[in-house]
């Protein structure tokens, strides 16, 4: 069944993240996911909204937030959203090892990322000692921010997954739409990092 | 057609009527039966409502009548295929510009006196009562006057009598069906609404956000006096003697044992307190807003007031878990809060 | 690569296995029929039994904290348990066939989605076991239900949670496969109404269930974790839930409307013979209303102190609701009229229904005119408004459909006296249950309230309510019976006993697994219908007989299900004592594995050869 | 069900050569990115007017997410019809939840 079969370029279809209609149905299954995610996401931020300003007696946004982490945080993440832009690109030029460069290249920023989000957690709950319990702004911003960062785990861990489990194997048509879709989740990610650094830390510090 | 559109009215006239007149509950209740400002605009809007809405029913069943007698599958014809129409463009016009017609005719009312009732540039000039909602009862504060009170609520009759509503636990929603519509009393942030009853009266008021256990239990009442008899219960209600010795000295006994067991939660006074201010107890026309007012069902209450009122506050009671009140206790207790008369207005005086 | 299964007599390890492990949309359906089924009972029963306590005044049938718990179990279990999987249920047995495709578009999924409501279902009802359900009421406001003692609100989160994640799956895969399954000629404006309704509800399903996860979710953070987002004291604030809820609630109200109106519009089409009146009209209203569903959630919330302008702005919002639904009432008269109407059981709860409905929706609008709301709202008048859509609308296009698609499902056809019997034990019961309600309402009577007092003038109301809760109960066991009977008794059917229209009708009775042998060509509405007024006895194939692709059976929902589940308990009962929350990583490990299962391993599916369809047709 | 018919060696050239133009696009466009993400921080650190600096960076913010959607993730392209209804109806109900929600602030 050719369809399973490792791609050469000469059977190289157009897009094949598309070419079957298991592709299909799942492209576009995983673009009405991102409209609920959308959804999701805007529940989050409408309950921050509300609450930002509900500190309790405790820190406030403007105590806390500093900006220059999460300036290098976002170029890290817009970055990543260009590299893996790269990745698909080699996919549907059929270049395989090139492919897995760039989505390395993608995890390793993505994994940057994390590691400054986790340490500008532990900053804020070991100096200010502001949690989530701390006051219904702790609460929406730790929600907010830490969903964000859950879906970056996710979608690290599913990079990964699919990067190793198909090393050996190469591209084909029944594993290029996963790749395709992870990389949309990818941009997803960045989508909402980027009101997330207007909303929660830009509006936050003024 | 004048003389059809006379008919529905006629028609839709009396079959209110006989809505009306078969069931309107209890007079005091119901919100058929309006007796204040709010109850009496929002009955109002809703008899428009169900005009038009009676308007409506009937053409559709018109239509759904006609339709069944007429096309109902006839014996031997079970097999003939009837002409298959695709639509009509002159008929979805129609349906769809009458109802918004008659929408129209609802939505104007309806937001004239959804403003009216959110009015508030007389409050500055009224008497003004902070509500508090508790689980389960109700505590009103008359902060001009400094009177405390619970359960029974005193007011002007003829007068807008605003009320700032804040909750001290969850949510709950003052409700007197027959002076005016609900508004829900939040913990997180004050609400505001008014109320004028028409006639003086005692007037059953509800909760009505599910607030727990005791929910269905979470009755108020409304007495709405003429202005000097509510001028003097005010003058009589700051004059409460706390320290006022009763006559009979069973009471007196009581009063002893009162301070002993409850005082830490009730107030006789005007102090501010965790349970309900007694100051007025004796005059009230139910014990904890639901119960008969007798010596006897006040003596089971101060015994065991879970069995009357799941999940009250009074079962925190620390005399309750000492059982340091014996019947006796209760029943000189009894005595000495039955006493405890603070005005010549009570209930009875809203006729 | 395998080929057919023999169908032949098995084993009860077997087919309990297969359907375990099944991912035939047909299967699923059923399965969903059977679980919606068992909850509509136990909602049922807990209806009753909150009725028997209000038979008369200060009853103490039940304590005020079991009646309590009975409103909000029978609340949440006739709505996210019984009314949308029985509607999951239909969607999954039609919707496929009317496309006429051979199955959904992720059937893994499909599978996964049923297994996550089913474990959120029990999740739900576990708290009657351990100690207490949940209390809040279905809407489960803040704080009363974030501080409600016990775990039965952590259950009701918990559940709701999982069997949600379950619905949003299942809205996806419909959405996808009314997008890219159709058969070849089947254009949106061919697709039968149901399948219409199918895809809005789906699209609002996408759009509303998000707002409750984040809802359920930052319950489930204040309750289990300390957070404040509902929490006065914190800063926190209790409105914030209610909007999430509403978000999420009002449009799931159409969610289920939706695909009921669809059902109708079916029925009402085929028992009239004639074409659905106004069609395109129909999809518009269908659309429409999905769109304005979502802008008027804030009419559940007119007395929380929103102010006079948004009061304003929802009470009117929701009041165009009305013309929509006004435009599909009077199509379905349209339909009707010059009709050849064949009455029979599906037909009857479609024309009880018209009137029905009809009342609720009128009622509907009163309640949506804010400043007469003031009194409506949290009083009886809104129990019976809503018993008036849900069950006037709902559950009798549940009913209907039981009637109308049992043939297709099972091959039997159910008996039509013993349905008419239940038809108006059921009818009968209902209007003298909800219909006194109003007046109960008006007359000073709150709703979840566990006794009413003495002289209230609300006796004799209520017990004629009662006294109709039992009929209903009475008409749900007559239907019961007729079930047992036709299957053990009821004879085989055909593949279109009903002449009807649309392409589920065009293949055999129950359907072989694959669906449809071979692509049918669809040339305009009521595909079936219009080849046999062509003379033709079925559908012309828009393809030659080749092979055919089908998905493998998995186990992994079930697995991925129960890893879900017994995490739950671990976030659950962490509270008391963090040694718990091994079984978070227990059920999550679970979980996760089987998902990292599923996407290592290479599932392609097997293939039906064409030379075994060509000997199955021959024989 | 594989689309098998494989392209034209020179067509297929024609496709590469485009692709490679529209990466050159993405480059430009991440520029633009990155360019509106340090004019937002720029300005929040210059302390300038809050009531002029907040629309500006929900301006420059939804800008940059159309950049992702129509560019990265190829919205712009077709076959895109149905992703893009869906997003635009994830879009509304977020909309009207967030309005609803940051309302609560000034009720
Ligand atoms: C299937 C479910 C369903 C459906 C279809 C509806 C339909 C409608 N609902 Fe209902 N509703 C519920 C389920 C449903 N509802 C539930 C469960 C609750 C309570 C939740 C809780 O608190 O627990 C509720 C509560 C509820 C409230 C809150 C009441 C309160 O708590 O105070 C309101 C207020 O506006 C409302 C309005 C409406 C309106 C306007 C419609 C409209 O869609 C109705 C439109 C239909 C018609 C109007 C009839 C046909 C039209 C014509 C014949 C045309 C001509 C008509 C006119 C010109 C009027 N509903
Ligand atoms: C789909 C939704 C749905 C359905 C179908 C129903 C169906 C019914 N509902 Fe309910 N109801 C709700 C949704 C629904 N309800 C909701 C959302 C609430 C609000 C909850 C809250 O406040 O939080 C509510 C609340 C509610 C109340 C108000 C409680 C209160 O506020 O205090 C009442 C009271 O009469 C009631 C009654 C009924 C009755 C009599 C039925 C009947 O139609 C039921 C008929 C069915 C049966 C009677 C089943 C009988 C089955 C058998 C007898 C089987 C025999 C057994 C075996 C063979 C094993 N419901
Ligand atoms: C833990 C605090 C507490 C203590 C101690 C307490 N009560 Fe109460 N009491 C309450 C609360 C709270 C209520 C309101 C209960 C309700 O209606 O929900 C109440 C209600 C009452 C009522 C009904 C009030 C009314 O307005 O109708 C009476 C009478 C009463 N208590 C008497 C007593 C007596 C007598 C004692 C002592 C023997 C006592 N209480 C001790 C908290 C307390
Ligand atoms: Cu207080 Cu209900
Ligand atoms: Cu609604």
């Amino acid at each position: 069944m050719s369809e399973h079969d490792v791609l050469n370029p000469k059977q190289m279809p157009l897009n094949p993240e598309k070419a079957t209609l298991e592709g299909k149905n799942k492209f576009i299954g995983f673009w009405f996911f991102l409209g609920g995610e959308t959804v999701l996401f805007a529940s989050l931020f409408g309950t921050y909204l509300a609450l930002n300003g509900s500190t309790n007696g405790g820190s406030s946004s403007q105590e806390l937030f500093g900006l220059e982490l999460v300036f290098i945080m976002t170029m890290l993440l817009l970055t990543s959203s260009l590299t893996s832009v790269y990745a698909m690109y080699h996919m549907k030029n059929n270049e395989f090892k090139k492919m897995q460069i760039w989505l390395g290249i993608t995890v390793a920023l993505g994994i940057g990322f994390l590691c400054f989000e986790i340490y500008e957690f532990y900053h804020y709950i070991h100096h200010y000692e502001f949690t989530m319990r701390s006051s219904a702004f702790g609460s929406a911003f730790y929600t907010l921010v830490g969903f964000h960062g859950g879906h970056v785990v996710f979608g690290l861990s599913w990079i990964i997954a699919l990067m190793i489990r198909n090393a050996k194997r190469g591209l084909n048509l029944y594993n290029a739409p996963k790749f395709y879709i992870a990389s949309l989740y990818w941009h997803f990610i960045d989508v909402v990092w980027v009101f997330i650094f207007t909303v929660v830390y830009l509006m936050g510090v003024l | 057609m004048k003389d059809w559109m006379g008919k529905i009215r006629t028609l839709s006239v009396f079959s209110l009527m006989v809505v009306f007149l078969s069931a309107c509950g209890r007079d005091n209740l119901t919100a058929l039966v309006p007796k204040g400002y709010g109850a009496e605009e929002s009955l109002r809007v809703i008899i428009i409502t169900v005009i038009v809405m009676i308007v409506v029913f009937i053409v559709v069943m018109a239509i759904f009548i006609f339709v069944l007698m007429k096309y109902r599958q006839k014996k031997g014809q079970e097999n003939m295929i009837p002409k298959q129409t695709e639509g009509n463009k002159t008929l979805e016009i129609v349906w769809t510009v009458i109802p918004i017609l008659l929408l129209i005719v609802i939505a104007i009312p309806t937001v004239a006196v959804t403003y009216d009732l959110a009015d508030e540039t007389e409050k500055e000039d009224s008497l003004n009562i902070n509500v508090t909602g508790k689980q389960f009862w109700w505590h009103f504060e008359y902060a001009e006057e400094q009177i405390q009170t619970s359960q029974d609520l005193y007011i002007p009759v003829g007068q807008k009598v605003y009320l700032n509503m804040l909750s001290s636990d969850v949510i709950h929603s003052f409700w007197v069906p027959s002076l005016s519509g609900k508004m829900d009393v939040n913990p997180d942030n004050e609400n505001t609404m008014y109320i004028e009853a028409y006639e003086e009266g005692v007037y059953w008021g509800k909760c009505a956000e599910f607030c727990g256990d005791s929910h269905s239990l979470m009755d108020f009442k409304i007495v709405a006096v003429s202005q000097e008899e509510y001028d003097q219960w005010v003058t009589d209600m700051q004059n409460v003697d706390a320290e006022a010795v009763p006559e009979s000295t069973t009471a007196q006994e009581g009063k002893a044992l009162f301070e002993d067991s409850c005082l830490s939660c009730h107030a006789v006074g005007n102090t501010p307190s965790v349970g309900p201010n007694l100051s007025n107890f004796g005059d009230r026309s139910t014990i904890a807003g639901v119960l008969e007012h007798s010596e006897e069902e006040l003596v089971e209450w101060i015994l065991d007031p879970g069995s009357k009122k799941p999940g009250n506050g009074m079962l925190d009671a620390p005399y309750l878990e000492e059982k340091s009140v014996s019947e006796e206790d209760a029943e000189k207790i009894a005595e000495y809060l039955l006493q405890l008369k603070a005005s010549e207005i009570t209930p009875d005086s809203a006729q | 690569m395998s080929t057919m299964v023999a169908n032949n007599k098995r084993s009860f390890g077997s087919t309990l296995w297969d359907y375990l492990t099944t991912v035939d949309h047909k299967k699923i359906a059923i399965l969903y029929l059977v679980a919606g089924g068992f909850f509509f009972i136990i909602g049922g029963l807990e209806a009753l039994a909150i009725r028997w306590q209000l038979v008369k005044p200060m009853n103490d049938f039940v304590s005020a904290g079991l009646y309590n718990e009975l409103i909000t179990m029978h609340g949440t279990t006739m709505i996210f348990l019984a009314a949308m999987p029985l509607i999951f249920a239909f969607m999954n047995a039609v919707v496929p066939l009317q496309i006429g495709a051979r199955d959904v578009a992720f059937p893994f999924l499909n599978s996964l989605g049923f297994w996550l409501f089913l474990f959120g279902g029990i999740m739900l009802n576990v708290g009657w076991i351990t100690g207490g359900a949940a209390d809040a009421g279905w809407t489960a406001y803040a704080p009363l239900s974030t501080t409600s003692p016990g775990e039965g609100v952590d259950y009701y989160v918990l559940g709701l949670q999982i069997s949600g994640a379950g619905t949003l799956i299942g809205g996806i895969n419909f959405l996808v496969t009314i997008v890219n399954m159709r058969a070849p000629g089947m254009t949106y404006m061919r697709m039968p109404l149901f399948t219409w309704t199918a895809f809005v509800a789906s699209a609002l399903i996408l759009f509303a269930f998000p707002a409750l996860t984040v809802g359920l979710f930052l319950m489930m953070f204040d309750r289990l974790f300390g957070s404040g987002f509902f929490d006065p004291n914190m800063g926190g604030n209790s409105v914030i839930w209610q909007h999430l809820f509403w978000i999420f609630g009002h449009p799931e109200v159409y969610i289920l409307a939706l695909p009921a109106f669809g059902i109708f519009s079916e029925i009402i089409s085929t028992f009239s013979r004639k074409r659905l009146f106004g069609y395109s009209a129909m999809v518009f209203a269908t659309v429409l209303i999905g769109f304005l569903g979502f802008m008027v959630w804030a009419h559940h919330m007119f007395t929380v102190g929103m102010g006079p302008a948004a009061n304003s702005i929802f009470a009117v919002a929701t009041m165009a609701i009305a013309i929509p639904t006004g435009i599909k009432i009077f199509n379905w008269l349209f339909t009707l009229w010059g009709g050849n109407i064949q009455i029979n059981t599906p037909m009857l709860w479609s024309l009880g229904f018209i009137p029905t409905f009809t009342l609720g929706g009128m009622t509907g609008v009163m309640v949506a005119a804010a400043s007469a709301d003031y009194q409506f709202h949290d009083s009886y008048f809104v129990v019976a408004h809503f018993h008036y859509v849900i069950v006037g609308g709902v559950v009798f296009a549940l009913f209907a459909a039981t009637h109308y698609w049992w043939p297709k499902m099972f091959g039997k056809i159910l008996n039509d006296t013993l349905g008419k019997v239940t038809f108006w034990l059921f009818f009968i019961g209902f209007h003298l249950t909800f219909f006194i309600q109003h007046f109960l309402g008006l007359m000073g009577m709150p709703r979840r309230y566990w006794v009413f007092l003495e002289d209230q003038g609300l006796d004799l109301g209520n017990a004629i309510s009662t006294t109709g809760a039992f009929l209903m109960g009475l008409g749900t066991i007559v239907l019961l019976y007729n079930i047992v009977v036709t299957s053990v008794k009821g004879e085989k059917v055909g593949s279109d006993p009903w002449d009807a229209r649309t392409l589920e009708w065009a293949i055999p009775s129950p359907p072989p697994f694959y669906n449809f042998k071979q692509l049918p060509l669809v040339r305009g509405l009521d595909p079936l219908w219009i080849e046999k007024t062509e003379g033709r006895k079925g559908m012309t194939p828009a393809e030659p007989i080749s092979d055919i692709h089908m998905p493998n059976n998995s186990f992994l929902p079930f697995v991925m299900s129960l890893g879900f589940f017994i995490a739950g308990f671990g976030f659950i009962y962490q509270k008391y004592d963090l040694v718990w929350l091994s079984l978070v990583f227990i059920g999550m490990g679970i979980a996760l594995g089987a998902m990292l299962m599923r996407s290592v391993k290479d599932d392609l599916g097997y293939h039906i050869h064409k030379e075994d369809l060509v000997k199955e047709a021959k024989e | 069900m594989a689309e098998k018919t494989s392209l034209h060696p020179a067509q297929l050239d024609y496709e590469k050569q485009k692709r490679k133009e529209e990466m050159k696009q993405q480059v430009i466009t991440f520029a633009l990115m990155i360019i509106f993400t340090i004019i937002a921080f720029s300005m929040v650190i210059a302390e300038l007017n809050k009531l002029f600096v907040i629309p500006v960076i929900f301006v420059l913010a939804a800008v940059q997410v159309g950049f992702q959607l129509y560019y990265f993730m190829h919205m712009s392209h077709k076959g895109h019809e149905m992703p893009a209804f869906m997003l635009y109806g994830g879009v509304f109900a977020a909309f009207l939840t967030i309005l609803a929600l940051a309302a609560l602030v000034w009720w």
